[in-house]
């Protein structure tokens, strides 16, 4: 494994030539995600889950809201390995609830909206939290009225928020869009509009630093303007740390849409979210834990799942441990 | 460091009036009216009347200064009055009287505190009220979390990627993503019903005076601090991890080790120390959450604390509660940023602030 | 002997905000003041009258009550005092009245002194309530927990507009009941002990009692039936198995009492849409699109099948039931047809009105959808019967979207909050309702017509569905009139089958049980629901 | 005894496991060092010079490192031998800061920011010696006044970052020092400071090894150190050891390839004496280009009058300008075209900011800038953005300058797009042949900066400078990262470009050997004020002002005959560029020595 010696002083002074063929930024990042195990994993995890809930309904079509009084309290069908006398039904893998709705299909729906909800409120939430960011760090005589902005709706409780949107907008949103999309709409807005905080902090904290590196002054030296350099230099590069803030966003925008539930002031009570599953299956939960745990663990796994992947993609996005 | 402090309190007076200002206004939109729950047989005039006692109906920019006048001025004395007359502290110094209550007896002028209209009595007394709770519960909670996380931060950040790492990191994630309400349920099944350990019911009006009473104390802390604890340690374990690991690539630590020092010398003070800095003010900045960010584990254990009070004044369109309560959370956020930054400048000698 | 039992615990899942049932409507807060302060007389767990602070019942009999209706004369008990030792006297009983009475004063019990003309104390020991009309039924007045008996000293300087300024004595009221509040944390917790000058001296056998609020349904059952820790438990709405399974836990049981508390379908006569113009939404200038056409009601009805509903939501604390008043005994229609499910029926009856099916299963007339919207709070209950009933709905081709609003909202009587069960923004809803007492004439009397919650009245008025028939007037009327209690009875029965089986602007579903938790160790409890729960703390002692 | 070495490295081999395989960091080095004696060890950026220090001290494995064979024998000072490849790290600890001192490269990152200076020197102390607090504390001071470190005293209580880099890197050698080690490790200790701070820290490095007898392995890329300091020298190329002899050996007879390529390509400070011009440099091995004097014109390009650039520093409690940073002060040049003129001084002087003024990234307080007949300073913001492509600017750090996220191929066709010149098709080839240009191959053209060596990169970076074709470009410490012969190739690209561009440079640099090699004309900065000025043979040949006598005399040589003694090294530290509010500096005044070399005969600070 000996370098070859350079049998020219020219050769020793030349770099080592690069010999891997040029490749594509994706294929570099998807090499780097690769070695992620966790990433992997948790990518995998997601991409089925939202496939599941997505085309679930396809292959085990049992309506979710389908009450089915006779095949109340079916266990799934695993209980009948322990114990032969459980009430178990092939109809019903899963299991039904004290209604008689069909887990499974209950897990898929809920899913559904518990997923759009935490994408949407994500999404949401990083595009507010960005563009305040960036506004602030990069706008010197904005900073100190947007950070104040931001201390203000800190101290913003969620609750009231909630409860103040619901009776002023409930109506018209009913009206436009139905009454799930409308709750959808409100729920995913008061969930944007009250955590993007965090991500604004952050995006500020690394646009001041950002701004101060050479490659903008560069930039701004070839006359790229404000606008340029904000696009093309600051906002990919402060992408990796937001991608673990959007993973944790999503994680707490389906945490708090089943807080929400719980609480009351959520979905129309015939609309399956994760969350709901678990606050209803809560009182049940010692005859019949895997009501809890159904949900339960698909909300941890999914959280989990997406704080793995925000890991793997923070380091496949970074050209610094990409490069080494 | 002073003048920065200063300067930075004095700034933050009119950003809290703003930010009073907004709460207010926002308040005003939500529905809500204190006459609700009085019959329809009382006429028009008294209602009205009624109204303007509690400073209704008046113009919104008279009610606002009104709540200011009551919020600023005449809660103060009250609170003064209180400390030279009961409190134990300061009752050796002379009495004083600037507070004259409003009450049926009363002739002349007299104040008129912040008065909840669920309850029609001061705000503050029941704010002071719920205090002991909130701080024992949640607030120890609190502590708890974060003397858990800090040494799970610190191995889970040495030991990168080992099964200790990995599994820690697996565990507070489960812990940050499974709601309150079912792993409250779940400890009460387990600790209260199954093995009868602990009460779930939180008494509230339990004294703490000998070691008994102490030990009860503890007993019926521990499930609701447990249920809480588990998010703090989650969301602290990794800011600690992270820092840690930042630091632990640091040229200085090659330095510490080159001078010979013992492993446990350079990560607990060497790296620990410059870890911690960043942490420490995640954690102050943690603190006025943990006021209001406990309702659901509050309601599940009947802890009561200002989370409760807080929701049930929403639900009962307790306006003045509600204002004074949220008004009070920004106080204290904007008073825990200000400490996170003198924090991170006490810390850091590097950053001076003048 | 008294104190020597040691400690009770109550656990109500709603907390006291105020001890005053003059200052609050609320449950919580009336039963909460009803350990401290009695009226003349209580109702027992079936319904019966007994004399509390009075020497008896007054009756036309004894001579109580006047011939002609118009005066009830109450003699106190002798040598009562109150908790801080001062006697008791008619002035006391007078003072209450006039207290409520104060026009300015916001009493939330006000009703109770209705017709109430002039009060009279001719000695120390006599009351003499004068109506300005014949009174039929003239308890309403100091009977039962919502009007008891405050102290003239102690709310002297409370009156009208000041009432609301007495913290004091709204936190902590002087009585004559069994136990006094020692301490009383506003939505948290109420500490009392035993009263020194109970009249009884052997009574109340406990020291202190906790009552505790706060907290859900489920955890108030368990901690009395599961772990212990309370001994009474308020108002358990919770589905039978869960109960049934807290009943293991062995340490208590889960009582369920029968009153009048139905719970209903109310069916909205006018046109909530949204579209209409704020203030023109449901009342009854527009009559509802859909609704007002008893065969569609009957249909509803007609589609739920009440025995399936009872049995999942409360087993053994509920009856089937097509009554608004099931009870007293004499007042109960005997109503039955609505307990067999009939879909097909149903199906045929909207068929005849003119809804046709549609492909994607809803009916339609006119290019208009049968869409309903069925809101009711939010509990786990009701949120089952809501999922039930919405699917039988769908069978006869009604599409329905539900809607759950937080109980503390929807009961809340705020007329700023779309989302009140007065305001009745939605077609139908769910809830239930009962009276107090034994006498239906005021609850029937709530179905007048102009007694709708209407902008005007700032949506305040019970009659919900803003039913109005002439002919329910005029019973209402005759009923006021009637003394006898034969004829009162078959009124009253026509009134209901009016309200229910007749027009279905009511359905009702199910009669429920009150369900409390109680402790096994718990004596001397007796479950009353015409009265406060903790009607009879002061004969309450532990077994064992 | 004497000729017994301390310490002998025997076939050394170290990998590192990384994710994508085993990373061979050190492939086969053996050296010895004996008592009293300095090696240096040289050899270009990556070609194991850290690892192989790292070994002897164990602490490879604490960057993942491992020692996968070879010896490492170590003479502990009770006499007997050890091989260190080999003793746990238990008893290394008694052996790492005690018997073994190192100096490490970085002094702004080697010390623990949150300590005092005292507390970190007297922790090895404490341990080692068993010294108490007192004991330690006056070691400690004893050990800063032996580094010359003024009032150590009060220095002792100090935080790393309130004292200069130099004061640091005394404090780094102080603490390798505390224990009396019989090996001092310095890995390039002078590399991130100041011509003048160098000499001093080399001087006291030489000082300590002569009057204690330690013996010194010295790790540097720089050849002028390796000439002041060694007695003997390694060699090292990718992870092997080419070469090893003494000094003079090395320099003058080295056998090498590798070597021989580096030699020719240090720039020796003197080298230009006796020429007019500047010429790019031979480079051993590099056949066909052309070393031909570059004449450039007389038309002036740039005219620079009475610049004045000052920041201003807030405080108090209204956040009101309560001194001001004089960066610049009353600075007047002029370029003409196709001609280099460089700004040298130490750091802080203000160069940077005289380069940033110029193209208006920080705005001027005073002074009038006129490019090619256009008043830059009196443009509005349009103009301004027209205005600057007729002047680049090229960075420091090849790496900062560069986008990380971007492809080069879109870095270097930023400006054009900026300016619209050209679209499509044509910007592709417009692209690919700027690359051409700076003998870039076309097929980085989507490539990312980090998959480029530092030389690559700047080379885009001046690729990215000439797309618009500019008339000057203000090279700001544009060859300062780089590895020499690296340096030497990316300077003789940009002669060859101003030979056949015409393109005038600003070039700012601290280093002078380079400033000799490249410039036309020189200016000579300090505290702000340029304190002379003139051609660069007569700026160099004859330095008038004693600022540039001084800062010459700093300069290492690299030629082993010519070691400068201590004694000729005495600077004064830089008084401070910060002043009040109302302080207003006398205009600088200049008189001409000699045509066109004047010296300030004001007060400059010096
Ligand atoms: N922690 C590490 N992990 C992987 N590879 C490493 C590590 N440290 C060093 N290397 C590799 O070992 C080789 C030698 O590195 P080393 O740091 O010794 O170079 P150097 O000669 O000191 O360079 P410089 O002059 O830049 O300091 C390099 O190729 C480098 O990539
Ligand atoms: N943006 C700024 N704000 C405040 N002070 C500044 C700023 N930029 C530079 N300075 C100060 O101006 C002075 C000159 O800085 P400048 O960067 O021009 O020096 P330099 O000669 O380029 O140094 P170096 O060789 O270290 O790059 C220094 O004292 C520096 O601290
Ligand atoms: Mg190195
Ligand atoms: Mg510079």
């Amino acid at each position: 494994m000996t370098d070859p010696m350079p049998n020219t002083p020219l050769n020793a002074l030349q770099d080592p030539e690069i010999t891997q063929p040029a490749r594509s930024q994706w294929r570099d990042v998807w090499d780097q995600f690769k070695h992620h195990k966790g990433a992997l994993l948790g990518g995998g995890f997601l991409i089925f889950v939202t496939l599941a809930v997505l085309f679930g309904d396809m292959i085990w079509q049992i309506d979710p809201k389908k009450l089915d009084i006779r095949n109340k309290d079916v266990r799934p069908i695993y209980t009948a390995i322990w114990n032969s006398d459980a009430k178990v039904s092939w109809g019903n893998p899963l299991g039904t609830d004290n209604l008689g709705r069909d887990q499974l299909a209950q897990v898929i729906a809920g899913g559904r909206a518990s997923m759009a909800v935490g994408w949407a409120a994500m999404i949401l939430t990083m595009l507010i939290g960005t563009t305040i960011g960036v506004l602030a760090g990069f706008f010197k005589r904005l900073d100190g009225p947007l950070m104040r902005f931001t201390d203000l709706v800190l101290s913003l409780p969620i609750l009231p928020l909630l409860l103040v949107a619901v009776t002023l907008f409930r109506q018209p949103l009913r009206a436009n869009f139905g009454p799930e999309m409308g709750m959808f709409i409100l729920i995913v807005g008061v969930i944007g509009v009250t955590s993007w905080m965090q991500a604004a902090r952050i995006v500020r904290g690394d646009i001041l630093a950002l701004k101060e590196r050479e490659f903008v002054l560069a930039a701004r030296a070839a006359g790229t303007t404000s606008r340029g350099i904000i696009f093309r230099h600051l906002l990919p590069n402060v992408l990796s740390p937001l991608m673990v803030s959007a993973t944790l966003g999503l994680a707490t925008a389906i945490i708090t849409e089943s807080a929400l539930s719980f609480l009351g002031v959520g979905f129309p009570s015939d609309f399956p979210t994760w969350g709901k599953m678990l606050a209803d299956a809560v009182p049940r939960m010692q005859e019949y834990p895997e009501r809890v745990m159904l949900p339960g663990l698909m909300i941890s796994l999914t959280v989990l799942s997406v704080n793995y992947l925000g890991d793997g993609l923070r380091d496949a996005l970074d050209p610094r441990i990409r490069g080494r | 460091m002073l003048t920065y402090t200063i300067r930075r309190l004095v700034l933050s007076v009119p950003t809290l009036l703003f930010i009073a200002l907004i709460i207010f206004l926002l308040l005003q939109l939500a529905p809500g009216d204190p006459m609700a729950q009085v019959p329809l047989t009382v006429p028009p005039e008294v209602k009205q009347k009624m109204r303007e006692a509690l400073g209704l109906g008046q113009p919104i920019h008279v009610q606002f200064w009104k709540w200011l006048v009551q919020m600023f001025w005449i809660e103060p004395q009250v609170f003064i009055d209180w400390l030279t007359n009961k409190s134990a502290l300061f009752g050796w110094l002379p009495d004083t009287n600037l507070y004259t209550a409003c009450g049926p007896t009363v002739e002349g002028p007299c104040d008129l505190r912040v008065i909840s209209w669920q309850t029609r009595s001061p705000v503050m007394d029941i704010v002071v009220q719920r205090l002991p709770q909130t701080l024992w519960v949640v607030g120890m909670a609190y502590v708890v979390g974060i003397l858990i996380a800090i040494p799970i931060g610190i191995y889970s950040a040495y030991r990168q990627y080992s099964v200790f790492d990995q599994a820690g990191t697996f565990i507070t994630m489960i812990g940050f993503s499974i709601p309150p309400f079912f792993t409250g349920p779940l400890l009460i099944v387990i600790f209260s019903v199954q093995l009868g350990w602990f009460p779930f019911i939180y008494d509230t009006t339990h004294v703490v005076d000998d070691w008994d009473s102490f030990v009860f104390q503890l007993q019926q802390m521990l499930m609701p601090v447990m249920v809480l604890a588990l998010q703090t340690t989650a969301q602290i374990s990794r800011f600690m991890r992270a820092s840690m690991l930042d630091n632990l690539n640091q040229d200085y630590v090659r330095t510490a080790r080159a001078k010979g020092l013992s492993e446990a010398i350079v990560v607990m003070i060497h790296v620990l120390r410059n870890s911690m800095i960043p942490v420490v003010t995640v954690i102050a900045l943690g603190v006025p959450a943990i006021f209001g960010g406990a309702i659901i584990t509050e309601v599940v254990f009947s802890v009561n604390g200002i989370g409760q009070l807080l929701i049930t004044a929403l639900f009962a369109n307790d306006l003045p509660m509600v204002l004074t309560i949220t008004f009070m959370f920004a106080v204290l956020i904007v008073l825990f940023n200000l400490i996170a930054d003198i924090l991170y400048g006490l810390l850091d000698p590097r950053i001076r602030y003048d | 002997e008294r104190g020597s039992d040691g400690h009770v615990g109550v656990i109500y899942w709603q907390a006291p905000s105020i001890l005053s049932p003059y200052l609050s409507g609320g449950t919580k807060d009336i039963e909460a003041s009803s350990l401290v302060i009695e009226p003349l007389g209580r109702f027992d767990e079936n319904g019966n009258m007994v004399p509390f602070l009075a020497r008896e019942i007054p009756t036309i009999e004894n001579g109580g009550v006047a011939e002609d209706l118009t005066s009830i004369t109450w003699k106190l008990k002798e040598g009562l005092v109150w908790s801080d030792g001062t006697p008791f006297t008619s002035a006391d009983v007078k003072f209450t009245a006039d207290y409520c009475m104060h026009p300015e004063g916001g009493c939330a019990q006000l009703s109770k002194f209705e017709g109430v003309e002039s009060i009279e104390t001719p000695d120390d020991l006599t009351v003499v309530i004068n109506f300005k009309r014949p009174q039929p039924y003239p308890y309403s007045a100091f009977m039962g927990a919502q009007s008891p008996i405050i102290q003239k000293a102690q709310y002297e300087n409370c009156m009208g507009a000041k009432a609301q300024e007495c913290t004091d004595a709204n936190f902590g009221p002087i009585g004559t009941g069994p136990f006094m509040v020692e301490e009383f944390k506003p939505n948290d917790v109420i500490q009392y002990v035993a009263n020194p000058n109970y009249r009884d001296p052997a009574k109340p056998a406990f020291a202190t009692l906790t009552l505790k609020g706060g907290g859900d349904a489920t955890g108030a059952g368990r901690a009395v039936m599961e772990t212990g820790e309370y001994d009474i438990a308020w108002n358990l709405q919770l589905a039978p198995d869960v109960l049934a399974k807290m009943e293991e836990g062995g340490m208590g049981k889960a009582e369920s009492a029968f009153g009048t508390l139905v719970e209903r379908i109310e069916m909205n006569m006018t046109d909530p849409s949204p579209d209409l113009p704020e203030g023109e939404r449901a009342t009854v200038a527009h009559p509802h699109p859909i609704l007002s056409d008893i065969r569609v009601r009957k249909a509803l009805s007609m589609a739920i099948d009440r025995e399936l509903l009872t049995e999942i939501g409360y087993g053994q604390a509920g009856t089937p039931t097509c009554n608004l008043v099931p009870a007293p005994e004499i007042y109960a229609s005997d109503n039955t047809d609505c307990l067999v499910q009939d879909i097909d029926g149903a199906n045929a009856l909207l068929d005849e009105a003119g809804w046709t099916m549609g492909s994607d299963g809803v009916r339609t007339k006119d290019g208009m959808r049968l869409s309903l919207l069925y809101q009711t709070s939010t509990n786990a209950v009701r949120q089952d019967f809501q999922a039930l009933i919405k699917q039988w709905w769908e069978e006869i081709g009604v599409e329905t979207e539900l809607r759950n609003v937080n109980a503390s909202v929807f009961f809340g009587g705020d007329p700023g909050s779309p989302d009140t069960f007065q305001k009745f923004y939605a077609d139908v809803e769910m809830y239930a309702n009962n009276f107090d007492g034994a006498d239906p004439q005021p609850y029937l009397a709530q179905y007048r017509c102009g007694n709708e919650p209407k902008p005007s009245s700032q949506w305040a008025g019970e009659n919900i569905n803003r039913f109005c028939d002439p002919a329910y007037d005029a019973m209402i009327d005759e009923l006021a009139a009637t003394g006898e209690l034969e004829a009162r009875a078959a009124l009253a029965k026509k009134m209901n089958d009016m309200l229910t089986k007749d027009t279905y602007t009511i359905v009702p579903l199910v009669n429920r049980g009150r369900v409390t938790g109680v402790s096994n160790t718990l004596g001397g409890f007796k479950h009353s629901t015409w009265d406060s729960l903790l009607w009879n703390a002061a004969d309450w002692y532990r077994t064992e | 005894m004497l000729d017994q070495p301390i310490a002998t490295i025997e076939k050394l081999r170290v990998e590192f496991q990384t994710k994508d395989g085993p990373v061979v960091g050190v492939e086969d080095v053996s050296f010895d060092i004996k008592p009293g004696e300095t090696v240096c060890i040289v050899g270009e950026s990556g070609s194991g010079k850290s690892v192989s220090s790292l070994s002897l001290m164990r602490l490879v494995e604490y960057g993942g490192g491992e020692i996968a064979g070879g010896r490492l024998l170590f003479n502990r000072r009770e006499g007997d031998e050890i091989d260190l490849a080999k003793t746990d790290q238990g008893l290394m600890r008694t052996i790492r800061g005690n018997e073994i001192g190192m100096i490490f490269q970085e002094p702004m990152t080697a010390l623990n920011p949150v300590f005092t200076v005292g507390r970190q020197l007297t922790e090895g102390l404490r341990l080692h010696m068993g010294m108490n607090r007192k004991q330690a504390e006056a070691r400690a001071l004893e050990l800063l006044n032996q580094v010359r470190i003024p009032e150590a005293e009060r220095r002792l209580k100090q935080y790393p970052h309130e004292l200069s880099g130099g004061m640091r890197q005394r404090v780094v050698i102080a603490m390798a020092l505390a224990c009396e080690p019989r090996l001092l490790i310095a890995d390039e200790p002078t590399t991130a400071l100041d011509v003048t701070i160098q000499a001093e820290i080399l001087a006291l490095v030489d000082r300590l090894k002569r009057e204690t007898g330690t013996a010194v392995m010295f790790i540097t890329h720089d050849m002028a150190v390796v000439a002041q300091m060694a007695d003997r020298v390694v060699v090292m190329y990718r992870g092997n050891k080419v070469e090893e002899g003494t000094v003079e050996e090395i320099f003058e007879n080295p056998q090498h390839d590798y070597t021989k390529a580096l030699l020719s390509a240090v720039p020796r400070l003197g080298e230009m004496t006796g020429k007019d011009l500047p010429e790019p440099m031979k480079l051993l091995g590099v056949e066909g280009h052309r070393t031909d004097p570059i004449p450039g014109s007389e038309d002036v390009l740039l005219e620079v009058r009475n610049l004045t650039t000052r920041f201003p520093v807030k405080g108090g409690f209204f956040r009101r300008t309560v001194a001001n940073v004089h960066a610049v002060e009353d600075v007047s040049f002029s370029i003409r075209k196709g001609r280099t003129l460089s700004l040298v001084g130490e750091s802080g002087c203000g160069k940077s900011t005289v380069g940033r003024s110029i193209l208006r990234l920080v705005e001027p307080q005073e002074g009038h800038v006129t490019l090619g007949g256009v008043d830059i300073i009196a443009l509005g913001h349009d103009g301004l953005q027209k205005a600057r492509a007729d002047m680049q600017m090229v960075f420091q750090d090849p790496f900062a300058s560069l986008n990380p996220q971007m492809q080069l191929m879109d870095q270097v066709a930023e400006p054009l797009r900026n300016y619209h010149v050209v679209k499509g098709k044509e910007l592709q080839d417009r692209v690919a042949q700027l690359f051409d240009r700076v003998e870039l191959p076309r097929s980085f053209l989507r490539r990312f900066p980090h998959e480029l060596s530092g030389g690559q990169r700047q080379r885009v970076a001046i690729a990215r400078a000439l797309a618009l074709n500019p008339k000057l470009i203000v090279a700001d410490e544009a060859v300062s990262a780089l590895d020499v012969s690296v340096q030497a190739q990316v300077l003789n690209l940009m002669m060859e470009l101003q030979a056949e561009l015409g393109l005038s440079y600003l070039f700012i640099s601290h280093d002078m050997a380079v400033v000799e090699r490249v410039s036309h004309d020189v200016g000579v900065m300090y505290l702000g004020r340029i304190v002379e000025m003139g051609p660069r043979r007569a700026v160099f040949e004859d330095p008038r002002h004693p600022y540039t006598r001084a800062l010459m005399k700093a300069v290492p040589i690299a030629d082993p005959h010519r070691r400068k003694s201590e004694k000729e090294l005495n600077f004064k530290p830089i008084p401070s560029p910060m002043h009040p509010v109302d302080y207003e500096p006398a205009p600088s005044e200049y008189e001409e020595v000699s045509p066109g070399h004047f010296i300030l005969t004001t007060d400059s600070g010096y």
